[in-house]
């Protein structure tokens, strides 16, 4: 987190952190695992209040962000929700409410953006298709103009909240170039799959695109032209999701290290043994660096520096590196506990394997910044 | 080892006779599965249980070159062998077989090497961890018999097992090492002790189980080893587990050779490299994804070159020792390594799924729980002690309660 | 910090002075090189010079932020800024401010911020290595005099510097950390000392030197600090050291934004990204190149927005202490890491060439010295215990010589 | 190295490390270092007189090996080299032997063997190409046959020692098929460029072919029928680097560890430090494992089991990587000392990091390893 913020945004994150451990405390959150939603939607609407939804709204439509740099705002409330793995879409609906905001018609404002704002909606975002690849070379669903409308054809894989959202962006291809599409998830043509994943409250699912068709008012910006708010909605979708990896891994961390310090074994407490202090050492500089470029990150966005997605595919390569190993460096100082249902590490262990995997893995982020070099 | 070289029956020929017996008498892998107790029950009534116990304890008396040759030729063959007694015949048994009485012996090898008792240990304790040494379950003489009270916790198997060896403490004015006892626990119906299987990380019942004792009472004879000598059976008890683990010595029982061949998931469900390959390729095989299924093939490939390696070393005597522990280690840090590249290779498939069943058999979920090699059967670090300071003689760690009455070590916690 | 918020001009402020002052004075990067000490007086005399000291100390009487600003703009302007005053000026300066008497710091500070007299370290020793405190160069009161025998080595570039500042015992009585001093000592000319540079692995002389002590006479207001409070002083250097190493503090003296920018070879001759991307482009860019020149290029920004990080919490309060450490730490383990990189890219080519003469610039020779960065200025390991002890409060490391009398410990060697 | 060595092997294993240790000491390694060749001719003869060239020589021809294994005995020596990182050609003049011994001419063998055997001459092989792979897909010069002649094209380099070589063993390509030539270095056409590397007496060098020309006598084997005897050869030499490389390896971590027991800090020894111990733990199964597949491999290649290709590769991949990372390890065990010309840990550290990248990276191999998948 941000080490200089202000003091609306030292507010914001209390409230987020007070409200998290009141109303979505760990014991919620497992028994929101029997669930099919993974979430509560009057919970969602009191998150809403907070300002959850509001960061990326313009403020003529009664959002706005507390320092005037959204993700950086943002960010604040992905960290704290990584810290007790809290459910909802809030990564999803941000990532619209972005996309919307910078490129969406004033009809498709005043449309969707006070659904969103108020909790009582809930949009997605369908990018990836089966096999996973989170880049515009791999869109192979088509938006294909046709008189006043547009039609889209082709599957989304790995949708968050799909099963509850009412209107999915989809990114289709154009040609050579990338459409944007604003679909209510009751349009002909459209059918849903359901899906799970290993995290104990995040659901996600599939949509296949069987030639549904749209009017061209759909379309958010321009036809054959989404591409630079597509990576926009990366990046920031990233920045959401390395800060929440922060969060996961600085809370693990937290209790770890807390309980090694209490744990017994050969009369020492075992974080007095040099080894473990040194691993711990070792993950200090993973958890410091993962914070640092994790901040950068967002800011970077904000202020649109032009190395913007480069930083965020370091980002995501670093941290979704070490942020998963730091959780299970935690689980061996934990020891056998660590691996039963009854410790809540796994809880930890779930959202960051899938945070890892989600919008890129490390290694194909590694293979961006490779391409992205200017040498 | 008992036996004397010149009175044993030959490699050569007891392989032969071997292998026309697997051939006339072992079913395929291509038949139907048959149970574990029948094929183990076939094996002992015609010699080729315990091969390498002694046969007035019902094994074979030969040695454990015989037993590597029996389970290699069944392999070579393709025939089932029983493939639930690791535990029991490979680790509890020689345990038995080195610290218990000739009376104790009798009394439970052979139905153990015949399969009709199994057996289990009942080592860590609900905030012991690895150091077992630290024991304070309770162990009080009372007239004829012994009381037993207190707490056990990662007892593989117990739920179905006859009898559990349990690590406890009889005396606690001794120094820890100098005050625990060993004594074998009837676990199914015994008043006083209550069993419960303990939930993994994946949300499944695992293997585990946790165990109370409230006054378990117990006749005198089932001490193994002497009172309050309890640590050294201990320690034989952990070389076998070890070695066996690490698929050398008394537990080489077909573990590599079982029925699906090297297809099968390695330990803990942690996808096989053909798998693994299968993914990635549908995946379009990226680079990465090749380096790391390559460096799984060529640590799975080391590390069975390597065992090969340190049973030639025991047999001809330049390896001695605590190896188990180093090919243990190598196999975990292994199988962990392949847990995050089974993560490597998938992609979001490795984590989300169509449908809205929970399920278990991703890599995502095989993530959670990967540490379980690098923890059980002793942690990663305890080896890593172990070929330090029992290998290679390397400086033992500073203790601050090895000398002490063990009272005081337990007042003394939280002091250091 | 002798300087309080209100006095001090603001950072806007300064940073528009300092620019002007740039823009007018410092040499283009594209210009010939000008030699430090040039540079350093000209800096110094234009009130430029210890930005961060007393101005009664002969410095500008600002802030480390203040500091930061002006080498950074310099960087920003592509200006030529001294390059060889890290360990004088970075770290040897802020020691002696923060530890010698008023008299001493009139004395030699002027003349150092100046750059008209250089100071380096002497603590380690011979068979000392990281137990620094274990110093057994002796330092003995003669009447009017110090007088020093003993050995030092490891010592950065003492063989250019006109004093080291040298850890010694003058207390053998005292358990080992109560019996040490710090004191200045001339370096060149002196009676009883010598001096020899150490030939690096890679068959160059190089920075390292060795010295030896033989009756040498120092004065005794040489001293810094007092007579056996010494250990706190090479504390406070150690600090400073690691510090200027992971470019916070008074040691951010525009190393990042030396003349040729980003593309500079990296500490200890590794291959930096740039020349990595070109050799794997040379040899067809492999895919397990590209992922570690990705990572040699990751791990680099990280630690840059890292130290950043830890300069604004060092501002706001938030980062107290050894995270020094933390970067020093971090930044050697991705240089080592980067020189084994450099090695995947460069193949065959990066150990063999055409000719006969020896070379020492290519990737295989710098891996042989690649250990240099995780063992100078503390080793990894030194680190890691700094970072998990100082930094998070765990427990220390048993101490099995902190509170016997130093004669005995030299006594006990070899009884552990 | 072989656990069960008959007592032939033995005694040549003895014989072998008593010839090193009394005349080529590190001492007198340091004094080649300054030498053109790297190593001593009549120091050479004598290795050949204990049988060093002896092994893939047959029989008729003076030659033989003590197990009837030629690979399983060369090793031995090859290990002893790798503990004294000794100088000498014994790799390529051992792989053209055993080319020769397997593919050669009557005529060929007749002539060529003997001066080898003797250590009279000198023989090596030139494979690889400017870029450093070593597989017959990347070898670009070209045998041409012409009339009765074989005409060569193309550029060799990392040629071990060329210098002093009086044959080369020519790898090329005629067509889709290979063909070995061996080719007096003093044939016209034939230009030698000598070369050095990091290592401290191992020398190289390039070799360019500009229509050299040599009769079709000169082949080894059929024209363009050389595919099974270079990858026989590329077997045996990479079972001699990594037995070498186990040598290295093996002497490294016992001075080190016995270096360590010896040397106090903070009033102990430095190998009592936990992270020191378990480091060194994870070294002995790293060295244990390189001993085994480098063993392995040597068995594989003479009972010409199916899986040799990919066991030199998974003994490449293993023993390249591990064996100069127990080095490396060992330069940090050993601290400052181990970074200066003064100590000999940079010999073993020369001669690994020559041998990691010769004949192929682990990084090359393990693509290897994957291609060679049965799956």
């Amino acid at each position: 987190m941000n080490l200089e913020l202000s003091e609306d945004q030292e507010f914001f994150r209390e409230t987020t952190r007070k409200f998290l451990e009141s109303e979505m405390p760990l014991t919620a959150v497992r028994e929101l695992y029997e669930s099919a939603d993974g979430f509560d939607r009057d919970w969602w609407r009191q998150a809403a209040e907070l300002g959850w939804t509001s960061l990326y709204v313009p403020e003529a439509h009664g959002g706005g962000s507390l320092s005037g740099s959204p993700t950086r705002d943002a960010v604040i409330v992905a960290e704290e929700m990584g810290r007790l793995v809290s459910p909802g879409p809030f990564l999803p609906v941000n990532v619209v409410a972005a996309a919307l905001a910078r490129a969406g018609s004033a009809d498709q404002q005043a449309e969707v953006l006070p659904g969103l704002l108020s909790g009582e909606e809930i949009a997605t975002w369908a990018f990836s298709e089966p096999g996973g690849h989170w880049d515009a070379a791999s869109v192979a669903a088509t938006a294909t103009p046709d008189g006043g409308d547009i039609v889209l054809s082709g599957t989304k894989s790995y949708v968050e909240a799909l099963g509850v959202a009412d209107r999915v962006l989809v990114t289709a291809r154009t040609g050579d170039g990338l459409t944007q599409v604003l679909v209510p998830t009751g349009t002909p043509g459209v059918t849903v799959t359901r899906g799970r994943s290993v995290d104990m409250t995040r659901r996600f699912g599939k949509v296949t695109f069987d030639g549904a068709r749209l009017p061209l008012a759909a379309v958010v910006g321009e036809v054959g032209g989404a591409g630079d708010i597509v990576e926009h909605q990366l990046e920031v979708a990233l920045a959401l999701q390395c800060a929440e990896l922060v969060g996961v891994a600085d809370r693990t961390m937290e209790f770890t290290v807390e309980y090694g310090r209490e744990r017994y074994a050969f009369g020492r407490p075992i974080v007095s043994f040099q080894v473990l202090k040194h691993r711990i050492a070792d993950m200090t500089h993973w958890l410091e660096g993962s914070k640092a470029v994790s901040d950068a990150l967002a800011g970077a966005i904000d202020d649109a520096k032009p190395d913007a997605a480069r930083l965020a595919s370091v980002a995501k390569a670093f941290v979704g590196e070490r942020g998963p190993d730091i959780v299970d460096e935690c689980v061996q100082i934990t020891g056998g506990i660590g691996v039963t249902w009854e410790h809540d590490i796994h809880l930890y262990s779930r959202r960051a394997v899938v945070d890892r995997a989600l919008f890129g893995s490390p290694e194909e982020h590694k293979e961006r910044v490779y391409a992205l070099l200017d040498v | 080892m008992t036996v004397t070289e010149e009175n044993v029956e030959t490699l050569d020929v007891f392989g032969s006779r071997a292998r026309a017996w697997i051939e006339a008498n072992l079913p395929s892998w291509d038949d139907d599965e048959v149970d574990s107790h029948t094929l183990q029950n076939l094996l002992f009534d015609n010699g080729f249980a315990g091969i390498a116990f002694p046969r007035e304890y019902g094994g074979a008396g030969l040695t454990l070159a015989h037993q590597k040759v029996f389970y290699d030729t069944a392999a070579e063959l393709r025939r089932q062998v029983p493939s639930t007694y690791m535990v029991s015949i490979g680790m509890m048994a020689p345990t038995i077989l080195d610290s218990a009485s000739h009376e104790a012996k009798l009394r439970f090898l052979p139905k153990a090497l015949r399969g009709d008792e199994t057996w289990m240990q009942l080592l860590s304790e609900p905030r012991g961890g690895s150091d077992m040494a630290g024991s304070t379950t309770r162990l009080t003489r009372d007239g004829d018999i012994y009381v037993l009270n207190g707490a056990k916790m990662w007892s593989s198997g117990a739920y179905e097992s006859t009898y559990g060896l349990c690590l406890c403490r009889s005396d606690w004015n001794a120094p820890k090492h100098r005050g625990l006892s060993m004594i074998a626990v009837p676990l199914q119906g015994t008043p006083g002790l209550e069993l419960h299987r303990t939930r993994a990380a994946n949300g499944n019942l695992g293997e585990f189980c946790e165990e109370s004792f409230v006054d378990v009472q117990l006749p005198v004879d089932n001490l193994i080893g002497e009172e309050s000598k309890g640590w050294s059976v201990a320690q034989t008890l952990l070389f076998h587990e070890r070695n066996a683990v690490a698929n050398i010595g008394y537990g080489y029982l077909g573990r590599t050779a079982a029925r699906s061949g090297s297809a099968q998931r390695s330990n803990f469900g942690v996808l096989a490299v053909p798998e693994m390959v299968e993914r990635a390729r549908a995946r379009g095989g990226s680079p990465e994804a090749r380096q790391a299924i390559a460096d799984a093939f060529i640590e799975e490939t080391v590390l069975g070159i390597t065992s090969g390696r340190i049973m030639a070393g025991m047999r001809v005597g330049t390896h001695k020792g605590q190896w188990g522990s180093m090919l243990k280690l190598q196999g975990s840090v292994a199988a962990h390594e392949r847990a995050r590249t089974a993560l490597v290779v998938s992609g979001a498939d490795g984590v989300i799924w169509d449908g809205d069943e929970v399920r278990i058999d991703n890599p995502g979920t095989t993530w959670l729980g990967c540490r379980g090699g690098t923890l059980a059967g002793g942690s990663n670090e305890m080896q890593r002690n172990i070929v330090s300071e029992r290998l290679l003689g390397l400086p033992r760690e500073p203790s601050f309660d090895r000398d002490l009455p063990f009272n005081e070590v337990i007042r003394n916690q939280g002091k250091l």
